[in-house]
């Protein structure tokens, strides 16, 4: 399948990231618990675990309604602030794709559309210590890869490793948005659980969208 | 873990299923989990829609009925419900006059009313209109923040917009109401211990035999800081002192006085802690007009509590004595 | 010792300060450590006083008001209240048509309300009844205990018995109907931790993270047995079998089902072990004819609950519907 | 003062038995954690502090008016099972003393009239657990030491050694009255706490009205 994605691709990446959310799910908690209020695995596991199973129940046709569903489902199930973050991440990369399968270029335009949902619904800026700060570094790294021309896989190697990088950035950030902000100096020293999950979304997209790459 | 629980990941579905058995008054919507007034929608009348994490009972399911709210959604455990939820409880309250959504200042319940409203607005001709509270001293409103928390005012908000949509009074009116409500009040928080999310299954934070955290969240936030444990009337002293920094309560209608119980603290203790309260609002030339003591917005099993003033005028102090008929406040005819 | 308190010596009387300022409609005499409703006496009416020692709060000052009690003593923190302040309540309560005095069987109560009686009718020409609430089927009533604990129906005890007062019945006819409820009302109970009571400065007994203890009184004393921790439905199933196993309540007109919180244990989950009783009690065939969920009787702020059935015939519902204006209770016009 | 008590001793008695209380608030208190509610200590100690102050803001002018005294503050002071009685054998020792000093033989019959009392208030039987089983065993060895014609310096010893042996027995005692009888079979291996607080009454007799004897 070349440097293309297809639905087949896109749902083994949902369901890696569920995968990977369920075996950190306790940590994504924890992390949640020192600067948060203790919920944010248990809300990103029961937002997929029901997004894999819509899928599974109705296999979406193609590439837009599958990130569509996904979207939805998170919507409807998370709750919280991560479920419409999330949400809209999909949603927005839903909109980006057609109906083809999604090519290099075209994934990584859809995952700075969905960088771009983020932050039009939580005008968080890049610093705030949010997830935007993993996905943001992780944009930038697949749009850097495709204009140097390569291949998918690369591109998403850079993307996560941006991605760890950036998540382990929020450590000395002081939260400027979320509850973390509420800590004040106090949310300093502390990994943001959102952009955590991020990076994990990222792992799952190498393991799954790299292709043979 | 010590709860009267069964599954973790089924403690809201339970306990809706307790609360529908215990108030035939109500209507349970158990599949959108929407606590609605029995006789919602009720036609003329602004429909008052609020709701938020589940884990702060009796706040919002318990103050659903006559003279308050006709719809409360509950979320997971301290999760905003989503939007979907929001959406049927709007269709479910909307008697022709509009519908209020009342929501604290969090970003979960912020971002999920705001998609909520976006979709009414798509599907229907339902006007509805938010008003968030944000009434949390121990939370600076700034760039820096996500702004300040919604907690006490917000249950004496509920009660008193909603005696002024039962009377009648048209969306915009309420809607204004509202929001001069959570501009006149302010709020303080502390906890003695951490709650314990059921899903989490270990307490949020650890405080040692000898310490307090100042400025907690209902969610289990921690604080702002940590101080050694202190007697009732230092506690009453450190919560009072930047709300009355924040607003000038000392106007001769006086304040409603609100001191709440997360969820662990026996009354005992909350009476205990409004003797000295009204010590220092009597040093401070506050006057009391109307008080309530109890626990009405609680984090779970922490132990500690919350002290809200609200500056309230004829008006408001009308609404507050008018009639009330919700599980988890009941007064008048 | 995690609790919002100045000095523990204090704890009652700093409470009381707290309750007086936070219900004007209240009498409090300070130096008796009474509770009257602020018309008290009732002229015409039977006077109803009960007490006991502090720590169960809402239970019994809370209860004071039109249409339940008309005074109440506080004793020291679990500890039955002198009978001086049961003279001072007697006499304040006297509206020429007798009093009745509510005990809950605890020796320490019997034994001071008994010098009470005795006092009262060296002094006065007060008519006194007494009568005793024996209702928590974790004691057996035997030759070998104290007789059961009064518990839970004291509080229906109260809201029944005031209505009926309420409404002019005499004091023989207030007396039998408070023997007719306590003998008809079961209770049990299970701690999922111990209290800390203030002047002792630490918890009562230990349970592990993995225990519980079943059949525990509202005083920390322990219970019959200690068991690992299960899960709320299993709980209902053990704190109901006693009672059902003591007393049938599968007839036609129902049983009033009180789920009552210690404490220190939230709404959420006394809805939700609510959710499991009605299962345990469909299966049985009791029909639930009303029903209370609430931290109504407290054992300061331990984590647990107590489950109580009355019987109720049509006079009692009744009388449980008749209106009600108290701290702690509140219904009706 | 030869072998009889005035106000003065009596007086003593009480402070004694006061600051024997206060030092073992805490022991005592433990003792009622185990099979009761805790409070066995606190009680106890702040009727006796009421008393104490009491003899000393209206001295009492003769035995009987001294131990009536003491009776009614430790009805009105103290609360729970152990105000009615401890008060109910003051009172009744009251009723069997004088106004004059108390000799051996008046002392052994007032606590035995206080005992009958406590009998009758409390309708506990030796056996049961509860402050009778310090309280008889005293009174019994008072009285046998003053049928032997001993000193009531020497029946005091006598009867305070009677006192904390029936203490001890309380040990394997099954509780039948008061709130330790609802732990049923768990109440064995539990020393009484009102048979302990007896145990230092005449601890308290014996260093303050046993004279030179
Ligand atoms: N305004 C925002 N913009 C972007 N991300 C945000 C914002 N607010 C919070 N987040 C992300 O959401 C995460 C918390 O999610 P979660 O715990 O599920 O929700 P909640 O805070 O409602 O409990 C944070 O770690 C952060 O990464
Ligand atoms: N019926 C009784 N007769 C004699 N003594 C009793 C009786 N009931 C209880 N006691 C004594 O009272 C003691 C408990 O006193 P205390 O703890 O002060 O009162 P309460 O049990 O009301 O908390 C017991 O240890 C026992 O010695
Ligand atoms: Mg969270
Ligand atoms: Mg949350
Ligand atoms: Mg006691
Ligand atoms: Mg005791």
């Amino acid at each position: 399948m070349a440097d293309g994605v297809d639905v087949q691709a896109l749902t083994a990446w949902v369901r890696e990231f569920d995968r990977l959310v369920a075996e950190h799910e306790g940590e994504l908690t924890g992390l949640d618990a020192a600067i948060g209020d203790a919920d944010h695995g248990a809300n990103m596991h029961r937002g997929l675990t029901a997004a894999v199973a819509a899928l599974a129940g109705t296999p979406p046709a193609d590439p837009a309604a599958l990130l569509k569903q996904v979207g939805m489902t998170l919507i409807s199930k998370v709750g919280g602030a991560s479920g419409p973050l999330y949400g809209t991440l999909f949603l927005r990369m839903a909109g980006a794709v057609g109906t083809d399968e999604v090519d290099a270029a075209t994934y990584a335009r859809a995952l700075r559309a969905g960088l771009d949902g983020v932050l039009a619904r939580g005008k968080a800026e890049p610093g705030d210590k949010t997830m935007v700060d993993a996905l943001g570094p992780a944009c930038d790294a697949l749009d850097q890869e495709m204009a140097a021309g390569g291949s998918l896989a690369e591109a998403l190697r850079r993307a996560a490793t941006a991605a760890r990088q950036g998540r382990d950035a929020t450590v000395p950030m002081l939260a400027r948005k979320g509850r973390a902000s509420y800590l004040g100096e106090r949310s300093i020293g502390h990994q943001d659980p959102g952009a955590t999950t991020t990076a994990l979304l990222l792992d799952a997209a190498v393991t799954t969208l790299g292709g043979e790459g | 873990m010590k709860k009267l629980i069964n599954d973790p990941a089924d403690v809201v579905s339970d306990a809706l299923r307790g609360m529908a058995a215990a108030h035939p008054e109500l209507r349970v919507d158990h599949e959108n989990r929407v606590v609605f007034r029995g006789d919602a929608p009720v036609q003329g009348k602004v429909g008052l829609v609020s709701g938020g994490g589940s884990g702060h009972e009796p706040m919002h399911g318990g103050f659903v009925g006559p003279g308050m709210l006709d719809a409360a959604c509950a979320g997971e455990v301290f999760t905003s419900p989503v939007p979907d939820q929001m959406v049927a409880a709007t269709k479910g309250v909307d008697g022709g006059a509009g519908v209020l959504h009342i929501v604290k200042n969090y970003t979960g319940d912020v971002l999920n009313f705001e998609m909520a409203a976006e979709m009414v607005a798509a599907e229907s001709g339902t006007e509805v209109v938010s008003v968030v509270t944000d009434d949390d001293v121990a939370v600076q409103d700034s760039l820096y923040t996500a702004g300040r928390r919604g907690v006490g005012v917000t249950v004496l908000l509920e009660k008193i917009v909603g005696a002024a949509a039962e009377q009648g009074r048209p969306l915009s009116g309420v809607a204004d109401l509202a929001r001069k409500v959570n501009a006149q009040g302010r709020s303080m928080g502390m906890a003695l211990t951490s709650c314990t999310v059921p899903a989490a299954g270990r307490p949020t934070f650890d405080l040692s035999d000898d310490e307090m955290e100042i400025g907690v969240g209902i969610h289990g936030e921690p604080g702002r800081r940590r101080v050694p444990l202190a007697p009732a009337r230092e506690i009453a002293e450190m919560l009072l002192e930047p709300v009355l920094g924040d607003l000038d309560f000392t106007g001769s209608d006086g304040a409603l006085v609100f001191v709440n119980g997360l969820g662990g603290t026996p009354l005992l203790e909350l009476y205990l802690l409004f003797a000295d309260v009204t010590a220092v609002l009597e040093k401070a030339g506050v006057r009391i007009a109307r008080s309530l003591v109890g626990s009405y917005m609680t984090s779970l099993d922490m132990a500690g509590c919350s002290v809200t003033l609200l500056k309230v005028d004829d008006d408001l102090v009308r609404l507050w004595d008018a009639p009330v008929r919700t599980p988890g406040l009941r007064w008048g005819t």
